[in-house]
């Protein structure tokens, strides 16, 4: 686990406020595990002082290329908006557990739900799924049909549908009406989103499956317990009743944590 | 040749550097980045009797040059700590500090007279400051016969050097440092988070589930200079000195202050490296300066300059 | 249309915006650069009875997301500002609200009174917070006995509203607010600068000639935002919130937390247009966020959301 | 007054730590004084928090330029150095009250007497007296023979001796040893550069001056009192006891106030 600087090899606005970003360098070769996030640091100074967990997107270990792709929403995403190609960036990572794929065989078939900015950590599995000969359908939500993103990537993976809110394209509606419509026989879903939806697809959803949380960090690391979430009560018997969401997730077994 | 020791009650040191309580967990998740041997001392997280789950999330808020936190004193509880934690750290040659919290005098008195049983615990540390927590704690740091007498009673059980970890969020903060002085402290840590809150404009809410949270980082550094400079005057007992560490800068300002060491939190978190990286600099930086020796300058602030040999640039 | 107006005690503003006290003269320097018409009021710097040289030099220093001041409340004295200062004031048409210092309960009650006659001063705002200063204030702001008794003699001498201003450095602030309502306080103004200190590691010496000096600036926003939260729910006087104000949305922040009009003080020294900026930059956001009155949002933090009309993003 | 983005158009390190900056905009029309200064801001957001000032070394009309030079110092200053040329650099200013050229006569002799980073605002002073026909006689002086700059600059002006601590060019030593040793009719003087210093050539001055002097400041306008000195005993009966450095200031008459 490493802090590197690496380098913006290139950034471009994908949908309103939504960026893509590649970066290069050697730690880039240690980011296998789909889900895994990074933390990055937007500035140089201690303004803004926190760094900002971004999910790994993608992967290109010929290129030693990172994708990452985040909304500028508040001050740090801005400032990472602002960036420029050659410009360095301070990462750290890969942070986390990330999705796992050996429940997956061959032939099987997995449904990947995302939302929004939860998407991208899905593509990269969505990938290394279909490596693996995983048939991989993947329902993507947005807000309106401006916000979409990602979808031809995943088309080229596997059935896609997409959902927006406003009906100006696709499936109207959330991402679990679609899951209502489409066919039922999938071994595993994969889901990242706001919690809402991840509890919407959890109790929607007709086999097992995994989840990645969001919440707020300070170190990243596991360190300063300010990213937990409350084990479920199955699980808490095994152990801890709390889980790390930057250490002991992002992702975790749908059942294991409350949400 | 640089002189880093230190010698403190409890505390032999290669450096004036500790991680600070609560940012470091008990030192496995750094242990993967670097070799905590290199570290002047552990602090490890605020232990209680009994396992804390701590507040709802969110517990971290950013602001500027600072951030909240409410993490509420979670802990695995002082069992978990005694057979896991604790056992682990034994592989280091380091001083280990052991943060002690509680809602009551009798808390602290058990958890502290267990803990300083253990073998590879140096010292302790009395959190009576914690502002998140809504019992106890909090009426500890304010009141300076309360934590005279808590200090008192710790102090007589103690197996280990007891230091006591001041709160902020005091009118007078000279009057607290004293009266744990007289009841026998060994030395004092300061300082803890000032009390703050944020609010999140689009919900009209705090951001922070618990509402308030305790500030670190930066935006609190002249807060901590000041008091370290104002109780270092007045009392005989080292004090421990944290609050908004960043560079090896700051590390000189807190010792010039009258800090006889130095804990670092908040830095730990935008920069993993951060207690490696700021004792080899603190090093380079006192070359640069003609300082050989860190007790030369405990203080420089406030002794007349006949005691000090500090070259001039 | 947004409904910017404030009516607080004998201050009726265009905009809960006003410049705090300190950090704009009487006036006259910012007057080259806008229209002070603009401002919903203007608070002048702490007047003395005799004229105040002030601290020796350096009196700032720069600290991560703030500054340290000592000016030590230098001012021409009560004669200079009712000869020059407040005539001057009588072109614009603002409320002004004239900030009293002195050392004895005696000072403040000269200089209020008197200046309390004049017939553009709209209210007083009672520094009881300084912490630059050796000699009385520091008490005042400490001990709400004191406090409360300065209060209740201003009150009674004071032909204008009295707006008493808390430092933050102290254990219970709410104890504070509650002591000079009761003793009849028109309003607080909140908070004061937080006692602090930065060493220059080069020589060792405090940066400020005064040592100690009082922090303002980002830095202290989360302390300020507490403050008024917990003091707004304890009182039913109106709060004037300051304290790293930067921003619209920071002004929200204040407000929402509990403040009914608010004071900036350092941003000016960042961007001399400040105040009117802010002001305009308040409208905009307050038309994004859909808030249509100022007085709807004041207090949302801890109002129960029927009471609110906020539309949510 | 006010506030301006100005565009960089050059940004040069003349001497180890030293940078000139060359600025651009329409602000630059009303620079017309020697001795004034700007308040820069050095970053977009708070950190760091506070302006710095930097006093006008040159302003040319023509090409709407204003220059800067400075050192490298601090957290500020090395911020300032780190921008390229387009970048924009948020200038408050001419701020201050300048050196006064009427009270030279054409052909009358004026010496200027910088230290370190006082010289840049004599530069200004001496082309603007230049123009007005007064003979420019300089004295700068330096640590060592590295960090001289504007030697060439100032000698197209007029006479110019440089002083250097350690000898390493020019006369060894202060300026005031310059100016013990050389003639001592002029009419005027012209200082400054550090406290130490300004004592010196005042004490060492066979003429009236006038002395620019420097002080921490907050707001750079005369509003917020950090950066007063005391006036003189003979100036103070005429008025105010002190003198803001940044409004009433920074030049003063040799005798005004108390350094
Ligand atoms: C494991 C993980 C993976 C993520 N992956 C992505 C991703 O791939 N793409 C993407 O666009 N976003 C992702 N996010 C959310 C992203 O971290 C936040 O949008 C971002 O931190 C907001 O920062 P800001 O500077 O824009 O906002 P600010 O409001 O300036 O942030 C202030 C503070 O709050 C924190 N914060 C604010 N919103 C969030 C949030 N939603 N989650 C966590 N912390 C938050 C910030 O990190 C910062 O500490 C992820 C979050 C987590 C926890
Ligand atoms: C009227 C005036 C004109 C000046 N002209 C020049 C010039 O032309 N070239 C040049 O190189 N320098 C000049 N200076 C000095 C320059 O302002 C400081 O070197 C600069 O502010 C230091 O900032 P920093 O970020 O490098 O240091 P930091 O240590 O980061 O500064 C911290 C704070 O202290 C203040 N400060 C530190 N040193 C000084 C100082 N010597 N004077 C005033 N404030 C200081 C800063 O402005 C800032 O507020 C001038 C100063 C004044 C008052
Ligand atoms: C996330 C977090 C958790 C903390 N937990 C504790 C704790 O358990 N016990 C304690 O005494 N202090 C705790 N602190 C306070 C720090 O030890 C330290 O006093 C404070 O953060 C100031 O230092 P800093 O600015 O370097 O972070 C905590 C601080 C943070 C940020
Ligand atoms: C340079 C300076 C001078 C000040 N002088 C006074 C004063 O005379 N009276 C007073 O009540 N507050 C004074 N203050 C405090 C401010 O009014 C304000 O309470 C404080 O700075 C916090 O607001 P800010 O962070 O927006 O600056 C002063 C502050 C500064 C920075
Ligand atoms: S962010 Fe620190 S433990 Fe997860
Ligand atoms: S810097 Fe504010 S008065 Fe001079």
């Amino acid at each position: 686990m490493i802090v590197e600087q690496l380098r913006i090899t290139g950034q471009e606005e994908i949908a309103p406020r939504i960026y893509r970003m590649t970066l290069k360098g050697d730690s880039v070769q240690t980011m296998t595990e789909p889900g895994q996030f990074v933390h990055v640091k937007v500035s140089d100074g201690i303004d803004p002082l926190l760094r900002r967990p971004i999910s790994i997107c993608d992967v290109s270990q010929d290129k030693q290329e990172l994708t990452i792709i985040y909304r500028a929403e508040g001050r740090g995403t801005r400032l990472l908006a602002a960036k420029k190609t050659d410009d360095t960036l301070d990462v750290l990572g890969p942070l986390g557990q990330g999705f796992p794929l050996d429940s997956l065989q061959k032939g099987s078939t997995a449904l990947l739900v995302g939302g929004g900015v939860g998407i991208p950590p899905l593509y990269y599995l969505a990938k290394k799924l279909v490596k693996r000969g995983v048939n991989v359908r993947t329902i993507l939500g947005f807000r309106q049909s401006e916000d979409i993103f990602l979808e031809k990537e995943f088309r080229e993976l596997g059935d896609i549908v997409v959902t927006t809110e406003d009906g100006s394209k696709g499936v109207h509606g959330f991402v679990t009406d679609a899951m209502n419509q489409a066919d039922k026989s999938y071994d595993s879903f994969f889901t990242c989103g706001p919690v809402p939806m991840l509890r919407a697809v959890k109790a929607a959803a007709a086999s097992d499956g995994f989840i990645s949380l969001e919440e707020r960090m300070g170190c990243g690391v596991g360190a300063c317990l300010a990213c937990v979430c409350e084990a479920s009560d199955a699980s808490s018997q095994e152990g801890k009743k709390y889980r790390k969401i930057c250490s002991d997730g992002p992702v975790f077994r749908a059942g294991e944590v409350v949400i | 040749m640089i002189n880093m020791n230190r010698e403190l009650p409890g505390l032999s040191m290669k450096n004036p550097v500790m991680p600070a309580s609560g940012c470091f967990g008990f030192g496995q998740e750094y242990a993967r980045f670097y070799d905590l041997n290199k570290l002047g001392a552990i602090t490890v997280k605020a232990v209680t009797a009994e396992e804390r789950a701590g507040n709802p999330v969110p517990r971290v808020a950013e602001t500027e040059s600072g951030m909240l936190n409410a993490i509420g004193l979670q802990n695995p509880g002082l069992e978990h700590v005694l057979q896991h934690e604790l056992p682990w750290l034994e592989q280091y040659d380091i001083p280990v500090i052991v943060n002690v919290a509680g809602n009551t005098m009798e808390d602290y008195i058990y958890v502290s007279e267990t803990v300083s049983r253990v073998k590879n615990v140096s010292a302790l540390e009395l959190n009576i400051s914690c502002p998140n927590v809504k019992v106890g704690g909090i009426q500890f740091g304010s009141d300076p016969a309360i934590a005279a007498e808590l200090t008192k009673k710790v102090k007589a059980v103690s197996q280990v050097p007891v230091y006591v970890k001041l709160s902020p969020n005091v009118t007078d903060i000279v009057e607290m440092a004293k009266a744990v002085e007289e009841a026998g402290a060994d030395g004092l840590s300061m300082i803890n988070t000032l009390l703050g809150m944020k609010i999140d404009i689009n919900t009209g809410k705090p951001v922070i589930a618990n509402r308030t949270g305790g500030l670190s980082g930066p935006a609190i550094k002249p807060v901590a200079v000041r008091m370290i400079y104002q109780v270092s005057q007045a009392v005989d007992i080292p004090i421990i000195g944290m609050g908004g560490i960043h560079t090896a800068d700051d590390i000189l300002e807190f010792l010039m202050a009258g800090a006889s060491a130095v804990a670092i939190g908040t830095a730990n978190f935008v920069n993993p490296f951060a207690c490696p990286e700021l004792i080899s600099s603190l090093e380079t930086r006192m070359a640069e300066l003609g300082i050989d020796d860190v007790e030369s300058i405990v203080g420089r602030s406030w002794k007349t300059c006949s005691s000090v040999s500090l070259s001039s640039r």
